[in-house]
């Protein structure tokens, strides 16, 4: 929405009488709930969590009991498929219900953790990039073009090739391949807060450059550096998944969503709810956290808050 | 200009906004009249709702913004009522407007011949050749230097002033009936305001154009127009020619306006000043919308909304102090 | 006004240049000189005015002054020290005594930082103030330049712009600085704020006895608060002297041409005015400027000898300097019909 | 123009010089590889010899070298598995990868850009919401999965479409869907912010009060505008397709650079892993030019740089 004389001059906001004192969390909720998606994606985030955090609480069975009798049940609302278990079984007899349960503790832990590395990394790289510029700027953006160029996900699973797979080091590997779009866009935000005045008037009072980055920088880059984080949450699960679907990832006995869904691909002519609802359960997880994300962005970006519209 | 039918009458015009965060009335109840090749200025700061009248006179109000009461009479015809397409064809041949940054109102990736081309043909339905003459025709007009150079280029590669003057050039080519010029000199430099400013001056007269030309200068106003309007918090408080309104202004913000911009006469003493901040149009203050800050203010101003009141035949005021 | 006793400031042959060079190993060379050969003193307790149009050099300077930018020759003196001779931590501590105020104050003031941590943060970066004694010196601070000490636990965003510059100000006074370099300060304000923002300039001017280099183009503001003015023209200055003096009597052309582009606030003035010189055409390119004298090619009075010899800058009365080859020696109001045609 | 490319290529050295760096300490971690290479009664002394054949005794730095000069000349070492040189076995599998990754694009591009148009103009109705809910949907399905549910929906349950393999323009649809549908989500939402973005713009006021007709202003100044990033987004989607390409050519069975580096991985064939990262790379790097010299093309401003 734009009202046209706002564009020309943005000094029209007039000091109004102190703010009343809303406690930002009752402010954020409500701004969530008047985005319809927002409440939705957040929704599906704390449901998942729930189910990660109580998964042995609710699941009806062990995940990793093997019982050939019961093998490739059909869920129960197909012909042959009873309460027992619900979302039917798999090719080992295994309760698929409480295997997705399983799966979330899995997505969740490592989607989050790799962010969390990745995120770091990048954060640091494009401030640093950014701010000092020069030779140690031309020498980071060189490194982020050579991964740029390699898909994360075949270097992942080259180095995954290489020391074998495993949780610990899938989501370390996930950590150190994915922080180029980080310290790209930090990068690039950085840049333009540079021209800023601000910063110009806080080297000429004597602050230091540590001090300008902590200070100056990383709060204003961090709403975006949420955002793209929220949303790389979401990439990394699938990329989690899609590596354990290649069997370089989470390996058996340990339960992801990635892997149970290869092992549904064998049976797909005869049993179809072995493949279709670990993939149901990536995308449900996916698309709330992108929702979420979303709705982070519209919230948080400059261009649409009226609060940090710069020139 | 001899009848006395006014070519453009706005009758109390509203325009609100209807934002996430609640109604923002920027306009209010806008009246006022212009005659064919007359020049009239509507002064204001930032939020007074100078350029909403504008977008409202031109059918650009987008959403979230609504007109939503008054006219807008152009020629005896109400604008307001307008399907789209109707607009179109006032805006093609009666209405054009020219705006404040140049640089942003040009499409970067067209160059400034196909500008002036494409509105020709759709403004004058001639041939691309019988195009291009006129839009050679309108460079000259305007004073560009080297039409040739400029008709090829893209509009970064020409400086603010030349920019400007193609916009003049665009906008007064289907020769309309009023040209709305929304801060046109506020993005450039003294020197070239003096320029653009002439050329819209000696092409109105030529044309027999009538100008609205909104500003929040006074020296431009003073330089430029026959007649003022006066705006704040969205409404107009004051109607005067240039001369009354600088000789003896009659609203107290005018008269604030007038002795807090320096002059160059004046020396040492020091400017006298307007307290307090312009207020933003989603926040204004009730009764008269200036109280706040007007050192005359009395208690009623805090409560009671002031009407326009006539004073005499071209001077207007809308304040509680005029009230007989 | 206090009498101008010693130099605070001096701006030594001051040359800027930008390189825009392009192609395959610099092959077609190409420099923006922003600042030429530019050189000023500034006395302590006074006001210089610098004006001019944009593209002229004059917010280059104001970098190269507050030694943000280096130049590519000629000295910054700030009482008596070469600001560029200075290690970075001996030039940290000289700055203390200048400071100063830009253009855009939303854009000046971190918007994710509380005001009293904005005046605060030279304070801490000096530590200059601790505990009670910050609180005590921000809160003054902000009554200084009109702000209510409440106002300190607010964002940038809550004020209006008006406010917002008098937050820079308070900040600029903070590490109470000798010259405060004023960039294009009120431009970026609505016209009834400007002159709230021009008084408080001039009033802690006379409290704390400041000395100002103020850079504007509007050049009714500039006049009301400079002592001096020097006018600028593509990175070079044409004319300098008293205000009054270049106001009435401008030497150069150029002065002249700007001063009459001014609109006048004043409907009667336009009416008694004679038509008077304005220049044609557009500033040149600043990457390529003209040979000789750079404002030949808009000068109405150029002769053959603009366009090949540079002129220097000249004395043409008491207080006030010029760079033409021939300046105008007449009063403006003074000028005969006749010479007045030759000027247009 | 030609010397921005030529600036932008030398850019590319140092670029080139981290991605073979990489591709080889990635190879010098993972250990000796002559034990593989050998028969497994070969004596301590064959082992020696075969290590000084391949240079494996030297520092890290020189070996580094020898194996960057050799792969300047095009020379990525032999294929154990296939006792071939590594990179005629990746090119030849180069072309299969290449088609697939032209349908998807074709699939994406042509999904998305209508879509997007559609969505940003007819903004907030019930069309956009539909329109804006299935990209996110499609950003949020795994592509395995998807490829997955469209063998169980086409080939198995249907039976119109075959299951995997090469041939046929029927055996390239479902692959393409696969790969073309999370790309084709990104694209349409950067068209639609991007045409709201340009229909927000100063010029289109201008374009509207010179009253310019409803259609040239969609289709000539907004869409002409807006194509810009979308272009230059679209051809730096290259690097997830080819990741994506790793995934559906192995559920399709597909006989392209995806599958063999997934079964090379699993081998352990460091020759072919290595060829294949450093060919894919140079795509990528390859597509990422293309997208910036088509942006200055686009986009008068940048000319002047």
């Amino acid at each position: 929405m734009s009202i046209p004389e706002e564009k020309q001059q943005q000094d029209t906001v007039s000091a109004p009488p102190r703010l009343k004192k809303v406690s930002s969390v009752k402010k954020w909720l409500k701004l969530l709930l008047q985005s319809k998606t927002g409440t939705f994606g957040l929704f599906i985030v704390i449901f998942v969590f729930l189910t990660a955090a109580f998964a042995p609480w609710i699941a009806p069975h062990d995940p990793t009991e093997n019982n050939l009798a019961q093998m490739l049940q059909p869920p129960f609302w197909a012909e042959g498929g009873s309460m027992e278990h619900i979302l039917g079984t798999d090719n080992l007899g295994r309760d698929m219900f409480s295997r997705i349960l399983y799966g979330a503790q899995v997505s969740l832990l490592v989607g989050i953790t790799a962010v969390l590395i990745a995120g770091t990394i990048g954060l640091a790289a494009g401030i640093i990039a950014g701010y000092y510029g020069g030779f140690i700027d031309n020498l980071i953006m060189r490194f982020v073009d050579a991964f740029l160029a390699i898909p994360s996900i075949l270097l992942t699973l080259v180095i995954l090739g290489i020391v074998g797979p495993g949780m610990f080091t899938l989501i370390l590997v996930l950590g150190i391949t994915n922080w180029v779009n980080y310290a790209r866009i930090v990068r690039g935000e950085v840049l333009s807060l540079k021209e800023r005045d601000f910063v110009t008037a806080a080297s000429l009072m004597g602050v230091n450059d540590r001090k300008i980055m902590y200070r100056h920088l990383v709060p204003n880059v961090f709403s975006s550096f949420i955002v793209i984080a929220t949303l790389s949450v979401a990439t990394t699960i699938i990329s989690e998944a899609a590596l354990s679907f290649l069997g370089m990832g989470i390996q058996p006995p340990q339960i992801s969503w990635g892997g149970m869904l290869s092992s549904g691909r064998d049976y797909l002519a005869d049993s179809w709810w072995v493949a279709t609802f670990p993939g149901l359960a990536i995308t449900i997880t996916t698309l709330g956290i992108i929702f979420l994300g979303d709705w982070l962005r519209d919230v948080l970006d400059p261009k649409t808050n009226m609060n940090r519209k710069g020139r | 200009m001899e009848s006395n039918q006014p070519l453009l009458e706005v009758e109390h015009l509203s325009t609100h906004f209807f934002t996430e965060n609640g109604v923002v009335p920027s306009i209010n109840d806008i009246t006022f009249s212009i005659a064919p090749g007359e020049i009239v200025a509507l002064v204001g700061e930032s939020g007074s709702g100078k350029s909403v009248t504008s977008m409202s006179i031109m059918g650009l109000v987008e959403s979230p913004g609504k007109i939503v009461n008054g006219r807008i009479l152009f020629n005896n015809q109400d604008l307001t009522a307008l399907s789209y397409r109707k607009y179109q064809k006032i805006r093609r041949n009666d209405i054009s407007m020219v705006f404040q940054e140049p640089l942003t109102a040009l499409n970067p990736v067209f160059s400034i011949g196909f500008h002036l081309v494409e509105t020709i043909i759709v403004q004058q339905k001639v041939s691309k050749k019988k195009a291009k003459a006129i839009a050679f025709e309108w460079l000259e007009k305007v004073r560009i230097p080297n039409p040739k150079e400029v008709f090829a280029s893209y509009p970064h590669e020409l400086s603010g002033g030349m920019r400007q003057r193609v916009m003049i050039a665009m906008a007064l080519s289907s020769h309309p009936r009023l040209l709305i010029a929304d801060e046109p000199t506020t993005a450039l430099d003294v020197t070239i305001q003096k320029q653009i400013l002439d050329v819209m001056k000696t092409l109105s007269k030529e044309l027999d154009t009538a100008i609205l030309f909104i500003t929040h200068d006074l020296g431009v106003v003073a330089e430029m127009v026959d007649r003022v309007m006066v705006m704040y918090g969205g409404e107009i408080v004051e109607t005067s020619s240039v001369k009354q309104l600088f000789h003896t202004p009659k609203h107290p913000y005018s008269e604030g306006l007038l002795k807090s911009t320096p002059k160059i006469q004046q020396s040492d003493e020091k400017l006298d000043t307007i307290g307090g901040a312009v207020p933003s149009p989603a926040n204004l203050p009730t009764g008269c919308k200036f109280h706040p800050r007007c050192p005359k203010a009395f208690d009623r101003c805090t409560s009671e909304h002031p009407s326009l009141i006539n004073l005499n035949n071209e001077n207007q005021v809308r304040c509680l102090l005029y009230e007989s | 006004m206090t009498a101008h006793t010693s130099p605070l400031l001096e701006i030594k042959d001051i040359t800027k240049s930008f390189d825009f060079s392009k192609g395959w190993m610099k092959k077609k060379q190409q420099f923006l000189t922003a600042v030429n050969n530019v050189s000023l003193t500034i006395y302590e307790g006074e006001t210089v005015g610098i004006v001019g149009e944009s593209g002229c050099g004059k917010s280059t300077l104001a970098n190269v002054v507050m030694g943000v930018l280096p130049p590519d020759e000629g000295k910054i003196m700030f009482n008596g020290t070469d600001i560029f001779s200075l290690s970075k931590k001996e030039l940290k501590n000289k700055r203390k005594g200048f400071q100063m105020v830009f253009q855009d104050p939303s854009s000046s003031l971190n918007p994710r930082m509380k005001v009293f941590d904005i005046i605060a943060e030279p304070l801490r970066a000096y530590k200059m103030a601790v505990g009670e004694r910050l609180i005590e010196e921000v809160e003054s601070l902000l009554t200084n330049v009109g702000l209510d000490i409440s106002y300190k636990e607010r964002y940038p965003h809550e004020f209006s712009g008006g406010q917002r510059q008098r937050i820079v100000i308070a900040r600029a006074l903070a590490l109470k600085p000798k010259l405060i370099v004023c960039d294009e300060p009120v431009s970026a304000l609505d016209v009834s704020i400007q002159a709230q923002i021009l008084n408080l300039l001039q009033e802690l001017q006379e409290r704390y006895s400041l000395t100002y280099l103020f850079i504007g183009h509007g050049l009714p503001s500039v006049h009301y608060i400079s002592d001096r003015i020097a006018v600028m023209y593509l990175g070079e200055i044409v004319e300098i002297g008293k205000k009054d003096v270049i106001f009435n009597n401008p030497a150069h052309p150029y002065t002249r041409a700007l001063l009459s582009s001014i609109p006048v606030p004043d409907p009667d003035h336009h009416e008694n005015r004679p038509q008077e010189s304005y220049i044609l055409g557009d500033m040149p390119n600043p990457t390529d400027p003209p040979s000789g004298c750079k404002f030949h090619t808009r000068c109405p009075i150029a002769q053959d000898i603009c366009k090949e010899k540079s002129p220097a800058p000249a004395s043409v009365r008491d207080n006030q300097e010029a760079a033409c080859h021939f300046p105008i020696m007449e009063p403006a109001a003074e000028l005969s019909q006749e010479q007045r045609a030759s000027v247009y | 123009m030609s010397s921005y490319i030529r600036r932008r290529l030398i850019q590319l050295l140092p670029v080139m010089f981290i991605i073979i760096f990489i591709v080889y300490s990635l190879v010098y971690f993972a250990g000796d590889p002559v034990l593989l290479m050998l028969p497994e009664n070969a004596t301590q002394e064959d082992i020696a010899q075969m290590r000084a054949a391949l240079n494996l005794d030297q520092p890290f730095y020189i070996q580094f070298f020898t194996y960057m000069s050799n792969v300047i000349q095009g020379d990525f070492g032999d294929s154990f598995s296939y006792n071939q040189p590594a990179l005629d076995i990746v090119l030849e599998r180069l072309p299969a990868t290449i088609e697939l990754g032209i349908a998807s694009m074709i699939v994406a591009v042509g999904m998305a850009v209508p879509l997007g148009i559609w969505s940003a103009l007819k903004r907030n109705s019930l069309t956009d919401v539909f329109i804006t809910g299935g990209t996110v949907i499609g950003q949020a399905m795994p592509n395995f999965w998807l490829g997955i549910m469209l063998i169980l929906v086409f080939s198995v349950n249907l039976s119109i479409l075959p299951v995997s393999g090469t041939g046929t323009y029927a055996h390239l649809i479902l692959p393409a869907i696969t790969l073309g549908t999370g790309i084709s989500a990104q694209i349409a939402r950067l068209t639609r912010s991007s045409m709201l973005e340009t229909l927000n713009q100063d010029y289109i006021r201008t374009a509207k009060s010179n009253g310019i007709n409803r259609f040239s202003i969609i289709y000539l100044h907004a869409f002409r505008n807006s194509l810009i990033p979308v272009v230059t987004i679209t051809a730096m989607q290259t690097n997830a397709l080819i990741g994506g390409a790793l995934v559906t050519e192995m559920i399709f069975a597909w006989p392209g650079l995806g599958q063999l580096l997934i079964q090379a991985i699993h081998a352990r064939d460091m020759a072919i892993v290595q060829a294949s990262v450093f060919i894919i790379a140079i795509i990528v790097i390859l597509m990422n030019f293309i997208a910036d010299i088509l942006y200055k093309l686009l986009d008068p401003r940048i000319h002047l740089k």
